[in-house]
This record gives C-alpha cells, structure tokens and sequence, in this order.
C-alpha cells in the first residue's frame, strides 16, 4: 500500500481534521449530558456531570500527557501489510488511516513528562478498534529495545479493544509472544515499565504487553479483560458483578495497582517516574 | 473402525463396513462354501475393496478443505497429550498443581524420560469421554492451568531438563472465574517467561492451537504441527460472528483465516510440519506417535547442542521477527511543507 | 487524652481530666477572678498536676508486666503501619494487588521516598474504626496480601529500591478460605524469597510480631522493635489455652513466653530497641516517628554500604545461625559397646 | 542436660524399647479393626481393613524407606535447650528423650534409596507432637548445607503437628526462617528437595521448609494444614469441607503434587530420584 496523497494531510498537522459543525457538541454515551465539545475537551474529555472518560485519539492522549512539544515520534512509518488477503483489510485499513492519519494503531516516541525523558506508545481506539497487528506489534517491540538501549522507561498507553487483529490471522496471534518479548528484556534489564490502561483494553492485548506493566494504571469506568461479554463463555445461572471486565473490577482482583482520574494522570506518572528513576547502584 | 466419522470421513466408514462384512463372511465356512460354488472369491474382493478403500482415502485427505482441516483438529478419536505422553515417553511422573489455589486438569504435565533423557512435559488435556471432557473443561486452561504450566517450566529450568510441550486447546477459559483470578494476567506472564527459559523447548500443536490458550504454554524453540493441526488467532466460529455476524460461515471463515499447517509453516510461524498417517493421526495413533517422536527427537537433539544463552537469545529472535509489516520513509514535516 | 485508657492507664486518665478542668476554669474570667480572691494560682496548680502526671507515667512505665506489654503493642489508639508511612515518608504511592486474584488491605505498600530516596515501603494494616477493621481483618493478612508483599519487595530488588516494612499482626488469617489458597505455601514462599533479596531490608516491629503473619514480611538485615512492641511464636491466649486448657490465664503465658522486646534483643533475635515516648507512641506520634525514622535511617545508611552478595550473605548467617541448641559428642555405637 | 545413663541404649539401638506385652494387638483408630501388631508391621503399619496410614517413628520411616543398611545418621548428638526456662518444658524435653530415645524431634542422615544417594530426614511425631525448636531447625540447616556441598537431593518426611515449639517462644518462631534459609540455598544451587507430608503436619512446619519442596508427596489421610480446625478463625457459618486440611484437600487445592500410598512410597522416590538425578549441563 503505497503513500497516498490522503496520507499527508493528516500526518502533517497530527491532528484529526476539523470538526464537522455536527461536532460542536458531544453527548455523554453514559449519562445523555449534552456539552460544548470545546468545553468538553477543556475538560480533558471528561463528562462534567457523571465523570465519564470520552475516549482520546492517540495524538490527543500524548497531548495531554507529555510536556509541550517534548513528543518526538518514532517509526512512524512503520504500516500493517495483508499477508493473508484476508476479506476487506486492505479496504478497511486504508480507510482507517484515512480516518485517523496514522499508520497503525498505535503511536510511540520519545516524551517528556514533567522533564522525566521516556519512551511513550498510545493506541488509537479508532483505528480499527485499536487492534494489533504486525504493525503494533513491531513498533512495540522497537520502542521497548530503544528503551533497554537507552535505559529509558516506558510508559504505554493501551486502548486496544479488539486484541489481535484477527485479519492478520496466525501473525496477528504472534505479535502476543512478540510483544512480551519485548517487555521480557525490559523486565531482565530492569526498565521501568508502567502500563495505563483506558477504555477499552480487551483480549490479546491485555493478554500479553498490557498486563505486564510493573505498575498497572487504569482509568475510572475503562472496559478491560480477556473475552467479551457475549464472547465469554459464562456458565449459566452465573451473575456477572455489575462492574465485570472494569478498571474497578480488576483492581478488587488485584490485576490494576491504582484507578486513576484523567486529571491526575500526568501528575501520578511524573511521580512514579521520579520513584522509579535509575540510580547508582549501591555498592555493586 | 471408527464411531463418529466426520462428513468427508462418511465413504471411508461405509467401505471399512463392507470389509468388515466381507471378512465375517469369509470366516462363516456355509457361507465360504456357498461363494466358492458360485465362484466368488472372498479374499479378492476383500483385497479390491480394501485397495478401494485406501485410493478414497487418499483421494479425500489429498483435498481437504481448511474447514475439513478444523473438523479434523477436533476429531473427538484423535489422539491427546496423555495418549502421546504414554507413547512418547517412559517413566512418566505426573505433577499437579499450581501452588497458589487449585490444580487445573485441563493441563497436564510433569517428568518423564524421553529416549531416556528426564525432561518435563506438559499440554492441554482434553476428555474421552463426556465426563473427562467436563472435568477437564474441553481441554480449556484457567489461570491455574497457565500457572501450573510455569511452575513446571521453571522446574524444567532450575534441573535443566528440556521441556516438551503438546498444544491442543480450543480457546483459554473465560468465564466469571477465570476473569478474577486474572486470565489474562497468566497468560501475559508465562509468554514473558517462556521467552527466556533457559532450557530447550519444543513444542507440538498436535490438535486446535486455540488462540491465546495455546500460545500461552507455546512459545517454544521449535514449534512443530501435526499435518492435520490448526493454530488461529480466533475460532472460525467467532470469526464468522464478528465479520458476518453469522456462526454458520465458519467454513468461509477457516478459509480466510488460513489456519492450517501448511499456512503456518509458510508464514514462517512453525518450523515444521508433521505428517500424519493417512487419514489422520486417529486412524494410526502408533505411527503417529513414531513419526511425532522422530520429529521431537531430531529437534531437541539439535537444541541439545545450544548453551542456554545461545537458546533465549535464538527464541527471543524467532518470535520478535515474526509479524509482517512495511515501512514508509519517515516523514518530514518541512519536506511535506515544501510538496504543499 | 486518650479515649480507651488500659486499666494502668486509668490514673493517666483520671490526671488527664483534672488537668483539662483546670485549663478549662483557668479559661473562665470569673472562675479565675474567685480564686484570685481566694489566693489560689491555677497555673501553679496546673504545673503541680502535670508534673504528678509525669511522675505517674514513669512510675508505671517503668514497672510494665509482659501482659501490660501486650496490652500496649495491641493498644488500639497506637500509630499503625500508614500512619508510620506518612509520618517517615514523602511521595507515597499506594500500590494494590497481587496480580493473582486479589487485593489485601491487611498489608499496604507502595513506592516513597525516605530521606529524599526512593524506597519500597509496606506493612501489616490495622483498622482504626470498627469498619476499617473488618476490612483489613484486623490485620490479619490472607494470602493474597503475602503475594502482594512480595511482588513489592521483588518489585524493589528489580529497581534497586531499599525496603523498610512495618510488622502489626496478630497472626495471618487461617480460615477456610487462607487454607484453599494455602497460607502456609504464601508465607513459607515469601520467607525463602526475602533469604536472598538483593536489597536491604530494615523491619520495624512496630506493634504485634504475631508469629508467622509477622515473619512472613519480617526477614531482615535489620528487625528494629518499638519499645513497647511484642514478637511472639503464639498468642498468648492460644498459650494458655495449649498449656493450661484456660485462655485466661494470657498473662502467665505472656509472662512464660518472654515475647517482649527487651527479652527479643537479649536473645539477639532483633537488632535494636526504637524507644517509644514516655507512656506509648500513641501519646506522641509525631516524637515516635522522628525516633522511629532516624533508628531506621541509621540501620539503612549502613546496609546500603554493602554489596547485594553482602547483604544476602549477612542475611543468610543471620538467620542462620538463630536458636539454642547443644551438641553432645557423638555417639559412636562401638564406644558404647565397649562402656556397657 | 547432661547425657544420662537412660540415653545410651535407645540411642544405641536406635530404636523402641520391646514392645510390651499389650502392644501386641493394635487398634485402628479410624475403623477400629484390631490387628497382630506383628501384621500390621509387615503391612508398613496400614490398616489391612480400611487402609489408614498409621503414624511412625523415625527410625520405622528410615528403615521402610531407605536401602537396607544405607543409612547413616549426622549430627545425632543435637539437643534441644530451654532457653526460656519454659514451664515443665524441661522435663517434658526428658521424657520425650527418653521415650524415643532421640535427642529431638527429628533424624536425619546420608542414605540411599534403590542405590541412588541422598539426605534424608524423618520427623518423629512422638517426640513432642513432632515441633520444631533450636534443634530440629539446626539439624536441617546443617543437612541441607551438608547437600548443596555434597549436592546430593534431600528428602525429607514431616510430621510435625505441633509446628512451631512453643517452649522455645520466639527462638522457635525463627527456626521458619532458619529452615527457609536452608531451602532458599537448596533452590538457589537447584539441588533437588522432596518434601514427603505424612501425619500430621502442621503451623510453623507446614509454613516454613515443608511447603518448598520443587515435588511433594503427602500420604493419604495425613492431616495437612496451617491452624488447628479449632485454632483458626473460622467465620460464622462456613462449612468445613469434610477433608478438610487433608492431604487430599491440600492437592485439590494445588499444595501437593501427589498422595502416594505407603506401600508405593519407596518405588516412587527412587523413579523421582532418577529423574531429577544431575547430568551434565548441555553445554554451557
Ligand atoms: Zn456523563
Ligand atoms: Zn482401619
């Protein structure tokens, strides 16, 4: 899939297109509150009445994430193929990067949060469900042996409700053992890796890179686990809690160290990046 | 003989039928007596059905569909991991338990020899018959199943011995419980860990390479398949729902999901493929069982060979390649000013 | 003044009150212009009662039973592991779970900074009001919180992190539950895994060492005791009741048991005495906390002098050498021959 | 204490007094079945009617266990102390001496099993409920050092329900520690370590080196578990399983590899031995 004229557009301002004029106003899927988008966005996309986390873009994410102008992408370049040709990928992928000006799924780069340097991904929901791919996977992976090269931390924003991207079949299923690869040189090498996890992080994805964080963030009310409701295979007369597959919920089963506001989460990983900084050895 | 045949499977059962009768014929001396008068010979046309038989046979498995290839996956009469555990090896020790809150029988495992060398083996158990299947859920691991898993590959590290490790698993569980005690939190770690286990590792997907419950307990140095094997990211079923939201194009969806060994091997996913007797590993499970362990033989004995350094650091490149993608030139904002 | 005096505080007490009425009337305009009058400084005789007090308290902290010891290290006014965290630490960073099946707020721990270093804290938890103690179990730790206290401390050894814990339990919990999740695997685990952690570890016994609930966390390069602290193989009461068939008779078997600090220095079984302000910690917190602190900044400023294979070689002989025993010469059965 | 005259001949006979004339009949506590005792030994002390796992000693443990004549005690002359001053802990130490005719609680030795070497230790139930204080702690550190020197697999058959030796008060609480200390050197070197439970093991036993070995065996029926059914806490309500703290409980619940029954014992070590036996490294 060559690099079509559409392509430049929205990579060159890193940002969605405009907002149709339908998007002046955006209506809580939670709670029906109607508000200003821009009031909204102030807001960081948080609903003002009931605290519902709107879904972010991934530029939108390190937006508000990172220092300004501190975020320097890398491998962006990096593109999902259609080894298996399988029915419609090829279409669907060109319009979601169409749609979202991204290459793949997800973003990744070098960052600064509050002068902390880091190595950063952030997965984009909206490029076909966030889901990974041979494309993720690898940008995943290169980050994570940047971040062993260079000794910087990580810190991974995950949105990736599809899990594997079963369109990519067998390779698809791969990037699982691929990614956590990666993080298993992190873990050897002692990089400090810290996962956030926002609405929604399901299956293959929650399944390999994005449980292995050694600091499990979660944003309030975001969808996380291993098979969909409907997917599940519930055994009957089995009553699910009302907040199954949630950020609260894997936190009572000890799965997420802390459910963190959107408020709060630039200020908390700026902490646990000053906590975790390196140090000399002591006496080694 | 065999209870269930599968659809394409149908001819076969209804000539092994008539050989059969033939040969019960052909032990009745009235009966042997009355066909010679009339000059039949009973062997020869038992040997013509039984050359007919094995030209269908051929025939059928020489064009198997990718959904024929699924149905002979799950064959219910294939062999298991406890069937090519007791084939494979001697003086097999099982162990039990992940010693954290249960032992899942949906995977099995513990020390054996192999050609007379100890070594740890383990693989998803699915049941015989409907009670075994129940109790061991199908064949599909719980956290404690995964958890059971690593306590014995980290046994297999700390003495050194290889691991051998058979896949066969329709998905991961993922009910209620499973989701609590963290399912996907155990799957996640073992792939971690497998990637740098200091031993040799092979593993056999000899049935369904269910999706994540497979992987789980299959990151292995070589990664080899039974001819008849499938290893999807996604149940063609599921796969089915989600693009056409219809169960029943799970055959259209086995197509498109390129499934089979011979994908795998391909794609570069798996390192070798293993034949099967004709007709399927069910039909022979002795032959089966020699030809999985010349294969298991041939390839640990090469890993044999390597220091556990030269191991993790062969696996880890094996799995990190694997995925296919391009890469466009970076693009330069300044450049794209300039092309505006 | 303190809510829920113990019985040898109820002079405290008693004085407390007197000298709150006095302030209180010295406050009044009119009552102060009467005594006046009558020649009677309040002041004075406020200074007079407060220095009755002090006496008083020496007196009786200067005569503690072990039972008294017990009834101080169980005080429910006394400062508790998150209050020591607070008090010693900047920056903490609560972390949750076990990545197993759950999270137990009987321990706490996360990520702070002691003296401007980064650090991993964590300890038993106690509940200040009824609620909060049923939620934490009293402090009573199931599995899940020993899982979660080692992920911690491995999280620490992975990032070089000292580790500073707080032991406060009167025992880990043993019902059915503990048991299917196998309390007694979880704590004897934790006691091999912190035998070899690259990190120092300084524990601060800072109320009950309740036996295995408390050693659990509590093997250290250093295992300070607050004062009035105990460390017990059992809980006096399940003494009694062993011994004497009567739970009452705790104090004779506090007594028996020698489970207090001074007796655990003597014996060498712990390294330091943290003396408490006169009367207990929870008459001043904030002094115990600087004591406390600067006990424990001493300790660690030796220990991170050292190198890891130091530290765990230390630790090793440590423990190792913990115990009394004596050796009789062998016997040899021929030597015994010979003196029959 | 001294070593008095009533030491030397148990000591030297390493066993029981004779038994006396009315030991020659014993009773099934579980069934009530009365056998020849004489019968009921060469049944390896397993009722023929109902199959319970009579308790042994530790020299009756050694002897069934270990090739004829392999064995070879260490460190015999190990004694407790009573560095209390506990309450009749002294003279409860005396008699319990004098009735196994062991220094405390616990034996231990090079021995082989079907030729292959190893360290063996047998706990004796009848020495004070089988507890652990200074002494047993001592004698299993010292096997356990004596292993990873020699590196020779350790076996090591509980039955210790009293778990920790109170008497001993904190002294004994330690020994979970110094004991652990032993295994974490054991695992550290991957010398091999089986852990056999039988009847009963318990407390500070069961939550210090009994629970760490890399296999383990429980004979069946063994009372296995933390806290005393009427020591713990059990909520209002919740009812006991019926084997509860079970070795049958324990492997449902994943403690325990394998119940293996008396008679099988002997057999299953020597294929355990042989299977974990030490080769050379390949390779590296
Ligand atoms: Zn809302
Ligand atoms: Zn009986």
């Amino acid at each position: 899939m060559a690099r079509g004229g559409w392509f430049r557009r929205p990579l060159r301002n890193g940002n969605r297109p405009a907002p149709v004029p339908g998007d002046l106003w955006t209506k809580c899927p939670r709670c029906g509150e109607i508000s200003f988008t821009r009031d909204l966005e102030r807001n960081l996309k948080v609903c003002p009445k009931c605290g519902y986390h709107h879904k972010l873009t991934a530029r939108e994410r390190i937006q508000m994430t990172v220092d300004p102008d501190s975020f320097e992408e890398i491998d962006a370049g990096v593109c999902s193929l259609d080894p298996l040709g399988f029915p419609e990928y090829a279409e669907k992928l060109m319009r979601a990067q169409q749609a979202t000006g991204l290459c793949d799924a997800i973003v990744t780069g070098y960052a600064r949060i509050e002068g902390y340097p880091l190595l950063l991904a952030a997965a984009d929901f909206a490029f076909m469900g966030g889901s990974m791919g041979g494309a993720l996977g690898e940008k995943v992976v290169r980050m994570m042996e940047r971040a062993v090269r260079e000794r910087l931390p990580v810190v991974v924003f995950t949105a990736n409700g599809g899990g594997a991207r079963m369109q990519e079949g067998l390779f698809s299923l791969m990037q699982m053992a691929k990614t956590s690869a990666g993080v298993a040189l992190l873990h050897r090498e002692a990089v400090p890796y810290i996962v956030v996890l926002t609405d929604p992080t399901m299956a293959g994805v929650y399944a390999s890179f994005a449980s292995l964080g050694d600091i499990i963030l979660a944003e309030p009310g975001a969808t996380i686990g291993f098979a969909g409701r409907r997917v599940g295979n519930q055994d009957l007369g089995v009553k699910l809690p009302d907040d199954f597959q949630t950020a609260e919920f894997q936190q009572r089963c000890g799965m997420v160290d802390r459910v963190v506001p959107r408020r709060e989460m630039r200020g908390t990983l700026a902490l646990l990046l000053g906590l975790l900084a390196e140090e000399r050895a002591h006496a080694e | 003989m065999l209870n269930n045949p599968l659809d394409f499977e149908k001819d076969i059962a209804e000539l092994d039928a008539l050989i059969a009768e033939l040969k019960q014929m052909g032990r009745d001396p009235s009966v042997r007596a009355d066909a010679a008068q009339k000059g039949i010979d009973i062997e020869a046309r038992i040997a013509e059905v039984e050359a007919a038989r094995e030209e269908r046979l051929r025939q059928i498995f020489a064009n198997l569909t990718p959904w024929n290839q699924v149905q002979m996956a799950r064959h219910p009469q294939r062999p298991y991991t406890l069937d090519y555990i007791r084939m494979l090896c001697d003086d097999f020790f099982e162990l039990y338990g992940d010693r954290i809150n249960a032992d899942d029988p949906a995977i099995v495992g513990g020390l054996a020899r192999f050609q007379g060398r100890p070594v740890v083996v383990l693989g998803h158990q699915k049941g015989r018959d409907l009670k075994e299947r129940q109790q061991r859920n199908f064949g599909s691991a719980r956290p404690a199943g995964f958890r059971k898993a690593l306590r014995l590959m980290k046994l297999a590290e700390k003495f050194r011995k290889p691991l051998i490790i058979f896949v066969d698993t329709p998905a991961a569980e993922a009910n209620l419980m499973a989701e609590e005690e963290g399912i996907s939190t155990t799957i996640a770690v073992n792939l971690r860990e497998m990637i740098m286990l200091r031993v040799p590792i092979v593993v056999a997907v000899i049935g369904e390479g269910g999706s994540g419950g497979a992987l789980g307990i299959a990151v292995g140095d070589r990664v080899l398949m039974l001819e008849h094997a499938i290893y999807s990211v996604i149940p063609p079923e599921g796969c089915a729902a989600i693009l056409w939201k219809d169960r029943n194009r799970a055959a259209e969806a086995a197509e498109a999901l390129k499934l089979t060994a011979r994908h795998a091997l391909e794609f570069g996913l798996v390192d070798a493929i293993v034949p099967e007797p004709i007709g399927g590993a069910h039909r022979d499970p002795q032959a089966m069982a020699a030809t999985l362990k010349a294969a298991i033989a041939e390839h640990l004995s090469a890993l044999l060979a390597l220091s556990p350094d030269a191991l993790t650091q062969a696996r880890y490149a094996k799995f990190r390649q694997m995925g296919r993608w391009q890469e466009l030139p970076a693009v330069h904002p300044e450049v794209e000013a300039l092309e505006t």
